[in-house]
């Protein structure tokens, strides 16, 4: 009863197929589940559908997956460190839905919490509320004010990277490198974590543990690259 | 810096936006010129800056020996923890915004309309980046400052009166800082004011760069 | 205890439901004989319970020293850890539930029709309690057991056409364990089958003491 | 700029108005803020709407506003250990709004993430659903389910009881006694927490809080009797 893989490829054994929707975690590089991206890209399953919150930079993360053609569509919030994705977009080889950033986050939490639809006033007024319900809701002055509603996302797969693991699939994240791991955990119908660590069962506290097993189907331990985009120093 | 030219320079314009701290505000800095607030920060005053991409209590940027990979700031560069940090998820941190408990934004704009429309994510046909977490935060977060050059390169106004780029959002900036000076509003539907010129320029040249309809008194 | 009476005993209906449990699932249990299920848990099969008060992994009862305030199950018992417990907040906790997460729910029931409604919190007028986590449960959870006594203390049925009592869900139970037998029924509109009779309890009598339309072969 | 208070009514002073909202956490006698409810009821504050998953025991927690009738309505999942509440519910000199626990789990939640409605399959063809908006949603195989429009629950005070915390109001919980309490922090207009210890700034792991300042306004250390409603012990 071992959630644990032994190596990435064995871990996203099965769950690469054509069509799916693959939920990936991170914000720009920082937190990618860079070896099960790989895997990913290795198995050749295509027209993929991608929600994450960015898409790579070119020929890494997500970035690989594009140069192969094995995205049909992203759900993201900012892809403007892609110039491929720009390419094959502008080219209208690619599908796209923008979705405001804590819009995607909210969507990825309500599609694993069993919530269909909430509502936002996020986009109000602009493109993103084209074609969706508005509804009004009394503010606690009394007014009305006007709100969207959106939908909550599941995925097929959830791929994430977290820093510590144990066999019941129980994680703890680092810094910022949590970010949308957490919520996609709970929205994917088989998650797969890649780990920095796997730790015995009983060796992560039980009052910090960022997610529980329940959320985990499947986790490696992996080393990963861990690129930087915007490396910024001070003196010493 | 810059001192041979009428009007604030980038930093100086931080340093304008930075008097609008107060003590014990939470605060999103956006992207580019926006991002410069955190070195004006006045003495006395306790800001705490939230990163969107899942921390309160952002610090300065690393030593060399303190790059952290899984350590960055919405604009994706490395940076530093303080004493008072905490870490969260995504969901958290928009909970946050969209909540509204961050006390201020300060972002920048290609374009600001009169009656408090930012545009700041798109250009149709051109440019395909997205618009990360802006549309949230300027829908969530209790005061909006929108901070950019009053004319873009070809000298016209980019304070007008109506947006022409796809809106970020409507009626959600209070106030306006660029190089020329700065302009508030009540929240609603008060119309902008100017309240302060940048040294060396005067009230025609901000009038005639301005399309938007202000109260200039 | 009690093999003189015919049918089976709250602790042998715990244990009639326990060989439900999968390897791997995770279970909420309800208070009451569903509590006594953990008692039960067939070996070899590794079973996780969930707490909806927050917590995966529920332990033992305690020892009298390792009795800790701050940690108790949703029956407001004190219990204790194991190594793979965690605990998190209460909209996660439902997060769980409501997201489908959870395999498996067995509680208890005052009455639960042939269509798989169930009525367990409330009695108009006189039991003013309230339906703590049941009705995110029976709506959430994959597969809900229903643990019950077959007939109330006037030998009324309590498997019956329709729920007199306000309901906690529509169609939502799968499997009804009472101390006459074992029915189960395929989700969606499909009926009841009567699948197991208690030791000593023969056809009739579960007949008439059923009065919801079940299939009988 | 500190957030820490000296003794619990002083941490209270001001929010005790007659016909406020406040949110209390705990579940059962767990995790409660024994020293901020007794303020609450020493300030003699009346015609409380109280947001609580339970409402205490006879005289003990939120029992003690009970009993002095400072109560006009209250928001629960579960009031059954409550005799004095059932006496003055059957008598009519109690307002009670029901709300399944994950559904007022969740409210609460959406009212602090500035949601204002949100749609959920708990308590469709109950009792609870009725005067509420019903929407179809489609599920993942294509079928259409019903679910009901649930509102956003906010506070003009939340009452929380913590582990640890700090004066920037970074809390920490322990075990089961965290339960409702962080997401209330985040739908109080003033949110107080008293901690069974104040650490220094900087002394909690910034990976590991969970509830991050921003949430709470003020924060008093205070000694809780931590009563235990079913102590239930096996033999040693």
């Amino acid at each position: 009863m071992s959630k644990i893989y032994q190596t990435a490829s064995d871990a996203m054994a099965g769950l690469c197929k054509d069509g799916v929707t693959v939920m990936s975690g991170g914000f720009g590089l920082c937190g990618i589940p860079e070896n099960l991206i790989a895997a990913m890209r290795d198995s050749g399953a295509k027209d993929l559908t991608v929600i994450s919150n960015n898409a790579g930079v070119d020929g890494f993360g997500l970035g690989q997956l594009l140069e192969t053609k094995q995205v049909k569509k992203m759900i993201s919030s900012y892809v403007g460190e892609n110039k491929e994705f720009e390419r094959q977009y502008l080219g209208g080889e690619l599908e796209l839905e923008f979705n405001p950033q804590g819009t995607l986050a909210e969507r990825i939490r309500a599609g694993g919490a069993g919530i269909p639809g909430f509502y936002t006033k996020t986009g109000v007024g602009t493109l993103i509320a084209e074609g969706k319900e508005h509804k009004d809701f009394p503010n606690s002055n009394g007014d009305v004010e006007t709100f969207i509603l959106e939908t909550g996302l599941k995925a097929d797969v959830t791929i994430i990277k977290a820093w510590k693991g144990d066999a019941e699939g129980n994680l703890i994240f680092k810094a910022t490198a949590r970010n949308f791991s957490p919520m996609m955990a709970t929205a994917g119908t088989v998650t797969v974590a890649e780990v920095d660590e796997i730790v015995p069962v009983g060796s992560l506290d039980p009052n910090f543990i960022h997610t529980p097993g329940i959320f985990v189907q499947r986790i490696v331990q992996a080393k990963c690259e861990k690129r930087i985009e915007q490396r910024t120093v001070r003196e010493g | 810096m810059a001192l041979d030219k009428a009007g604030w320079t980038r930093d100086q314009m931080a340093a304008r936006a930075a008097q609008e701290l107060e003590d014990g505000f939470y605060v999103n800095l956006g992207i580019g010129i926006p991002t410069l607030v955190a070195n004006h920060i006045p003495d006395g005053i306790n800001v705490t800056l939230q990163s969107e991409n899942g921390m309160l209590g952002m610090g300065p940027f690393p030593t060399e020996d303190e790059v952290d990979a899984d350590l960055i700031n919405a604009g994706k560069q490395t940076i530093t923890t303080l004493p008072k940090s905490s870490f969260f998820d995504s969901a958290t941190s928009f909970a946050m915004i969209r909540g509204g408990h961050i006390d201020l934004s300060i972002l920048g704009a290609m374009e600001v309309s009169e009656n408090g429309d930012i545009a700041n994510w798109m250009i149709p046909g051109k440019m395909v980046k997205g618009m990360g977490g802006a549309m949230d935060l300027v829908a969530g977060v209790k005061r909006c400052i929108a901070l950019f050059d009053h004319t873009n390169k070809r000298g016209e106004s980019k304070f007008i009166k109506a947006c022409t780029l796809p809106l970020t959002g409507q009626n959600c900036i209070h106030m306006v800082v660029t190089d020329l000076g700065v302009f508030d509003r009540k929240s609603g539907q008060a119309r902008f004011r100017l309240r302060e010129l940048a040294p060396g320029i005067d009230l025609e040249e901000v009038r005639s760069k301005t399309e938007a309809d202000v109260i200039w008194s």
